[in-house]
């Protein structure tokens, strides 16, 4: 991460290594920026190890049988892959890496409330990784069970499970320390004249996040904390022979890990959000309906976390409550997507690479989200439940949408903390490709879950393996595109041309100050005296 | 908030030897309850009495009574969370 | 760690607070995972949770009970001397936490040696053969307490550092937010243990 | 009606071609999944079409300037809040009324007992009958009570769209009807370990007569079918084949007399399989564990009636042996090989005019060279044919996936009648 000692821009923030060197000025570091860095570079990493994971199931897929992979193998793998995306990747993803960047400058305030908290929590979260990447060579082998670490399954297998799950509790953990330090973070640094209502939408869903983060996640924390007790100490709570009920588990888990999905996508959300009024030099259409959406979806969301259990075996009555909640939880999200459109109305829009990764969340996210509405009805989800539909829809949400949120927010917001921008027609290149790619690559699954695949085989019947061998196809489009994404990015990063303090235009306080900014963000102590999308007096 | 305006009340020796002795009195009520059988109520007596206990606790020994109404919508955000988690996870148990 | 940087900005005391409560909070949903399966199994089964609650000690209980609370007492009293100013009474108060907490640790192994040693303990033979509804209260009675006598055991510590804190004048009557956040902390788990109390040890 | 989802919907829509009065589960599922696709399509058509417009539209090229900055309208934010509530609704009644005529079981559906381990099902029928596929008849609702001896699975019928987990400790039940003859998928949708995949079996619908026949038959008689049924309903078929291949566990074939490398105390020890030494596999199979493979096959200790352990310990000694004479005394039938092969599928995979379909063709098989997966070439003759649809897996063709379905239910004679008819299709 030094390589750009030799950049003649080296300014700000970069300069101040709080009189540590090398790896030192960044591991012990409690500047948020560096922090943020620091989240980004390692959530970077572990998408592109389950990337790479990803592409080793859609090459197993390429035909029925097993062709690259033990039915074992494949088994770990995609549990690795669905662990590292979910626990290492997506929900550290933009909370930690660009909320920490930029949410503290956004509210003007020169660090978050506890920063060496803040450093604590990156810490555990890479204790925590390298406590999973331990579980693939210890003992019985990688962890065989699936993300979702189903008993009775979890606790009879051989495999390294028991590790698997501390390390899940310790990340979660981190998790949770984030989310209480943004939160204190909102209530207490806004700079003078901040008020609730001129929070930049971006903060205002971490804030939501914040609260799911710190309210869901312990129970995740004492599910896996069960699970490790079943497994070392016998104590049987979910084992039917002694009493147990393996459905509590399903519960405990969902409890969590559905208003998980939210923390996913409420920060993605909000990218999108504060980059679709910049680009289209327009206030944010429905701003106070946005930031009260956000707060909707974390807190209905807290509640329909039964959905995934339709076929359990659960009672009929909580089919019915379940399948209404979460019905009623879409509509927070239409809001946003209606909202998104009609600020493009009558702008002046600059379809510049930002906006464009923009507009595709809004596309991919909304086919995610319908197909949402299909496993949220009870008859459907019957059908549909644990087949490659699944599969399909939660790739929308999560890679379409927050996937591409990340992205979108690396080309917006990278140029501001490196000071040098990229090129972008190859960005653009690079966004035709991932997009394309990716609709070949979920759509396929769609279909083929739709026909009744189900999930986590590593062998079909030959009916299916028209759609498999296309999907696998657009697996490879994808890398393709996100090769070039990456490639073009790092380059302009280090090498690019200087991109100046506010190449879009932004209105919110992160554009005022210096790129990169300085220590404590601004020069000055900021007033502000305007809402975050007000590009009439906001921008030069 | 200045510097120290927001330090804190002083709640005084006696307040919290009161609360003490109340939370005492109570520990022994629902002992005494638990020997009578109320049948379903007593678990229902049971967590009343601890609620109470709670309530003695949070605001006199934890200051909540003191603090601003930021920290009274926190904790009751908090503690409806935790009510519906239990709550909603009845929507199965009882019916199934 | 980031004295030079951050040393001259006033401590945030609300804030500071602010976070501990929410740190709290995570702690109460940690244990509402455990008090969420307690509800549905007494919900299943009510006959074995009475005989399960008959046969642990009330004594045991409602004295760790009264432990607890006076211990809460303690430093609820440590905090207002501090504020007073009386420095060496706020030691002495916290110090009673501390040996306050031992004490209960050390009934609690009694208590625990006591059931092991009648064979009752996860994944005993013993306990396999009994109804499942027992085997699930004792179960779930070792995994609740088990995490609490951890809290009480992390408590303890805590109370030591600033224990040693005031001594050292780090904790003064002019800053003592961490002595506050100590004994917030230190609640939680008196809190936690009075709902214990009655769900385990009352059940009959 | 039984189709995919998909092949469904172009098919003219009709009830049942048995009895018209009855409803399907397709029936009831159907509709919602075209309901919910058609709005959703219609609205992301529109969020995306409007989307575009404003972005060519509205381009910096041609707007240099916003033309409005209007950052609110209660009417438009209150519709748009309104309009998707009615829509979530309706789609949420829909989905729950369809959900509930899944759980309504038909009055007069017949019973069968499904059971699901790792990794075989096994189906109970009212008289005691077992079998590894679900045989129903067309045009019967039937209702299956579904439980697990181990972990979670799930019974999925993607043609009747049913799903329900099997949960240990607990009974579940699902129904459904087959409206039209044939065979259908039945998959395990819980994860379950390393034979989730391979949990495929069938739904087997006949007709009614056909379905009282089998179900009458064959329950007696046949040492060796009753050897092998036992051990598909015990589930050892889950974790050891009878070809030779190696599953979880090792395979059967050739296991008397077998010299086997065990560990047992830590210590390696060759010993010679025999009897008893199955008879203590079973039983305490943690004591001795053949070496290279996991510790995880259960105990059955106590669970199968010692007449039915020594049956199967009597077929696990014969199978993999020289077949002995005088067993195939009862062919000659007057069965219809022609008929039975479409019956049971076979001409799903195999042509008859030389084409290749998923399998090889029919045409001319009888008495050509084959040549196998792995290299190995033989004739197709009697012998080899048998064992191709009794265990396809053993012998897979070069070039196929080896996914054929083994036939166990086919009664010797049958194969036997089919195999005639093979050779007559020779050129
Ligand atoms: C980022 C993560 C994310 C997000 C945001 C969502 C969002 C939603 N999800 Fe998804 N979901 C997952 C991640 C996510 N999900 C994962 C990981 C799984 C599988 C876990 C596993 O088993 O491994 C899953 C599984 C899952 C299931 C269980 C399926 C099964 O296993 O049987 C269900 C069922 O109800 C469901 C529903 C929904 C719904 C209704 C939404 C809604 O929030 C969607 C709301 C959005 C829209 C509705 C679209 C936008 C709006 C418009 C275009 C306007 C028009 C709309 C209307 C008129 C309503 N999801
Ligand atoms: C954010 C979350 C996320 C993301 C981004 C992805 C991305 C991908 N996933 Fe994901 N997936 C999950 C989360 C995610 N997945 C989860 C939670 C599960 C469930 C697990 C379970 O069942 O328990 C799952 C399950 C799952 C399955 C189902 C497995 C099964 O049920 O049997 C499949 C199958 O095809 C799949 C494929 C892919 C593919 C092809 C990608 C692709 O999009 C990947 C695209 C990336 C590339 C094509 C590589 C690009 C190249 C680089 C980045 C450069 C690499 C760099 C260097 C080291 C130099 N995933
Ligand atoms: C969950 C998977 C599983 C099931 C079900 C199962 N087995 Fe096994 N079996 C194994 C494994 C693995 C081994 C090898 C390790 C061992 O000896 O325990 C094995 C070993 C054996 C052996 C010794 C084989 C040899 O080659 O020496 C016999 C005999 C046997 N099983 C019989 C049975 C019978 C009969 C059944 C059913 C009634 C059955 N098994 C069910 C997994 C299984
Ligand atoms: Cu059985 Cu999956
Ligand atoms: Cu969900």
């Amino acid at each position: 991460m030094n390589q750009t000692t030799s950049s003649p821009l080296q300014r700000g923030f970069w300069e101040a290594t709080g009189g540590r060197r090398g790896i030192g000025a960044w591991i012990f570091s409690t500047d948020h920026k560096r922090i943020g860095l620091l989240y980004f570079y390692s959530t970077l990493l572990f998408f592109c190890v389950g990337a790479l994971l990803g592409l080793a199931l859609r090459l197993e897929l390429f035909s029925p049988g097993a062709d690259f992979f033990t039915p074992q193998q494949y088994n770990a793998l995609f549990t690795l892959h669905g662990v590292v995306m979910i626990f290492l990747f997506i929900i550290p993803g933009i909370p930690a890496a660009f909320g920490n960047l930029v949410m503290p400058i956004q509210i003007g305030a020169e660090d978050v409330a506890f920063p060496r908290l803040n450093l604590l929590s990156w810490w555990l979260y890479a204790i925590g990784a390298i406590l999973a990447l331990t579980s693939l060579f210890t003992a019985g082998g990688a962890p065989d069970t699936g993300w979702t670490f189903y008993v009775p399954f979890s606790v009879r297998t051989t495999t390294n499970v028991s590790l698997a799950t501390v390390a899940v509790f310790i990340i979660g953990f981190s998790g949770i320390l984030t989310g209480l330090n943004f939160l204190v973070t909102i209530h207490r640094m806004r700079a003078p004249g901040m008020t609730w209502w001129r929070i930049p939408l971006f903060t205002w869903s971490l804030y939501a996040t914040a609260w799911v983060q710190v309210l869901a996640t312990p129970v995740l924390g004492i599910t896996v904390l069960l699970i490790f007790a079943e497994r070392i100490v016998g104590s049987g709570l979910f084992d039917p022979t002694r009493g147990g009920d393996p459905i509590m588990y399903q519960h405990l888990f969902w409890i969590y890990s559905h208003p998980a999905v939210y923390i996913m996508i409420l920060p993605g959300m909000g990218v999108i959000t504060d980059i679709i009024p910049v680009f289209a030099r327009k206030p944010v259409f429905g701003y106070k309906a946005i930031a009260i959406s956000s707060l909707a979806i974390a807190g209905a969301g807290s509640v329909v976390w039964a959905h995934h259990m339709t076929t359990s075996g659960m009672s009929d009555t909580a089919v019915l409550v379940f399948s209404l909640l979460t019905f009623l939880v879409a509509i927070p999200s239409a809001v946003k997507v209606f909202n998104w459109v009609a600020t493009l109305y009558k702008g002046s829009i600059s379809l510049d690479p930002p906006l464009l990764f923009a507009l595709s969340f809004i596309f991919l996210f909304s086919i995610g989200g319908l197909t949402g509405l299909v496993l949220g009805a009870a008859a459907t989800d019957v059908h549909v439940h644990d087949t490659y539909f699944v599969v399909g829809h939660f790739h929308f949400v999560m890679f379409g949408g927050t996937g591409f949120a990340y992205i979108a927010a690396m080309h917006y917001w990278l140029p501001k903390i490196y000071g040098r921008m990229y090129n972008r027609k190859a960005a653009v290149w690079g966004w035709a490709l991932m997009t394309f790619g990716f609709i070949v690559l979920y759509m396929s699954m769609m279909i083929v879950g739709m026909e009744g695949m189900p999930r986590r085989y590593y062998d079909y019947l030959p009916k299916f393996t028209f759609w498999n061998q296309l999907s696998t196809i657009g697996s490879w489009i994808l890398a393709c595109g996100l090769i070039v994404i990456f490639v073009n990015i790092f380059r302009g990063l280090f090498r690019g041309k200087p991109a100046g303090d506010n190449p879009w235009g932004g209105a919110s306080l992160e554009w005022q100050t210096s790129s990169p900014p300085p220590l404590e963000n601004f020069d000055y102590e900021p007033e502000v005296t305007h809402g975050p999308y007000d590009f009439k007096r906001g921008c030069p | 908030m200045s510097e120290h305006g927001d330090k804190g009340h002083i709640v005084p020796y006696a307040t919290l030897v009161i609360v003490w002795a109340a939370l005492l009195t109570l520990t022994i009520l629902t002992v005494a309850v638990s020997r009578i059988d109320l049948g379903i109520l007593n678990i229902w007596a049971a967590l009343g009495i601890a609620c109470s206990k709670s309530v003695l606790v949070i605001s006199f020994f934890m200051h909540m009574k003191y603090e601003n109404r930021l920290f009274k919508l926190f904790l009751m955000i908090a503690l409806i969370t935790l009510a519906t988690f239990i709550g909603f996870t009845f929507f199965d148990v009882m019916y199934r | 760690m980031s004295e030079t940087t951050h040393a001259e900005h006033p401590k945030d005391y609300s804030g500071a607070k602010l976070g501990m409560w929410l740190f709290l909070f995570t702690e109460v949903l940690l244990f509402g995972g455990l008090f969420i399966l307690y509800a549905v199994y007494l919900q299943r089964y009510p006959e074995g949770f009475k005989l399960g609650g008959d046969q642990l000690n009330v004594w045991f209980g409602g004295g760790n009970t009264l432990v607890l609370l006076t211990s809460s007492l303690s430093v609820a009293m440590a905090i207002t001397a501090l504020q007073r100013g009386r420095v060496r009474q706020a030691a002495n108060l916290v110090g009673v936490t501390v040996i306050m907490a031992l004490w209960f640790l050390v009934n609690k192994f009694f208590e625990w040696s006591a059931k092991i040693h009648h064979g009752i303990y996860p994944s005993s033979g013993h306990l396999k053969e009994m109804p499942g509804g027992e085997q699930v209260f004792f179960n779930i009675y070792y995994l609740t307490t088990g995490l609490h006598g951890i809290h009480v055991l992390v408590g303890m510590f805590v109370m030591t550092w600033v224990l040693i804190l005031i001594r050292k004048g780090k904790v003064n009557p002019d800053d003592y937010v961490t002595l506050e956040n100590a004994g917030l902390y230190w609640h939680l788990v008196d809190l936690i243990w009075i709902f214990i109390f009655p769900l385990y040890y009352l059940i009959l | 009606m039984s189709d995919t989802l998909i092949q469904g919907y172009f098919k003219s829509k009709g009830t049942s071609n048995v009895n018209p009065a009855l409803i399907t589960t397709q029936d009831a599922v159907d509709p919602v999944f075209w309901f919910i696709l058609g709005i959703s399509g219609v609205i992301l058509l529109a969020i995306t079409a409007t989307m575009i417009w404003f972005v060519i539209r509205y381009r910096r090229s041609r707007c240099p300037e916003p033309t409005s900055q209007c950052d609110s309208n209660l009417t438009l934010e209150v519709i748009w809040i309104v309009v998707p509530t009615i829509i979530v609704l309706a789609m949420f009644y829909y989905g729950w009324a369809g959900y509930l005529a899944l759980r309504q079981v038909p009055p007069g559906a017949m019973e069968i007992t499904a059971t699901a381990r790792m990794w075989s099902w096994d189906f109970e029928y009212a008289n005691g009958r077992h079998s590894d596929r679900l045989y129903v008849p067309v045009g019967r609702p039937v209702k299956v009570r579904l439980f697990s001896k181990d972990v979670l699975h799930a019974f999925f019928v993607p043609a009747f769209r049913i799903k329900r987990d099997t949960v240990p400790g607990m009974e579940n039940y699902i129904w459904f009807v087959a409206d039209e003859q044939g065979s259908y998928d039945i998959f395990c949708a819980e994860y379950c370990g390393v034979g989730h995949a391979d949990m495929h079996t069938t739904v087997e619908a006949v007709p009614p007569a056909e379905f009282e026949e089998w179900l009458a038959g064959m329950s007696g008689s046949q040492n060796t079918e009753k050897g092998r049924s036992l051990l598909a309903r015990y589930g050892c078929l889950g974790c050891h084949s009878l070809d030779g291949s190696k599953l979880v566990g090792p395979s059967f074939k050739g296991l008397g007399g077998r010299q086997v490398t065990i560990i047992a105390d830590g210590e390696e020890r060759v010993i010679t399989s025999d009897r008893d030494y199955i008879r203590r596999s079973l039983i305490a199979p943690g004591a001795a564990v053949v070496k290279g493979y996991p510790p995880v096959m259960p105990s059955y200790a106590g669970q199968i009636p010692g007449p039915e352990v020594e049956e199967m310990i009597d077929y696990l000694l014969r199978i993999g042996q020289p077949v002995k004479n005088g067993e195939s005394a009862e062919s000659e039938a007057g069965l219809d090989g022609a008929d039975l092969a479409r019956r049971q599928g076979c001409l799903g995979c195999h042509s008859l005019d030389g084409s290749r379909k998923v399998g090889p063709s029919f045409k001319g098989l009888f008495g050509r060279e084959r040549r196998l997966a792995g290299g190995r070439t033989l004739i197709a003759d009697e012998a080899y044919l048998t064992r191709a649809i009794r265990e396809p897996t053993a012998d897979v063709v070069e070039g196929y996936p080896p996914v054929m379905p083994p036939y166990p239910q086919l009664r010797a004679e049958e194969v036997e009648a089919i195999i005639e008819w093979l050779e007559g299709l020779r050129e």
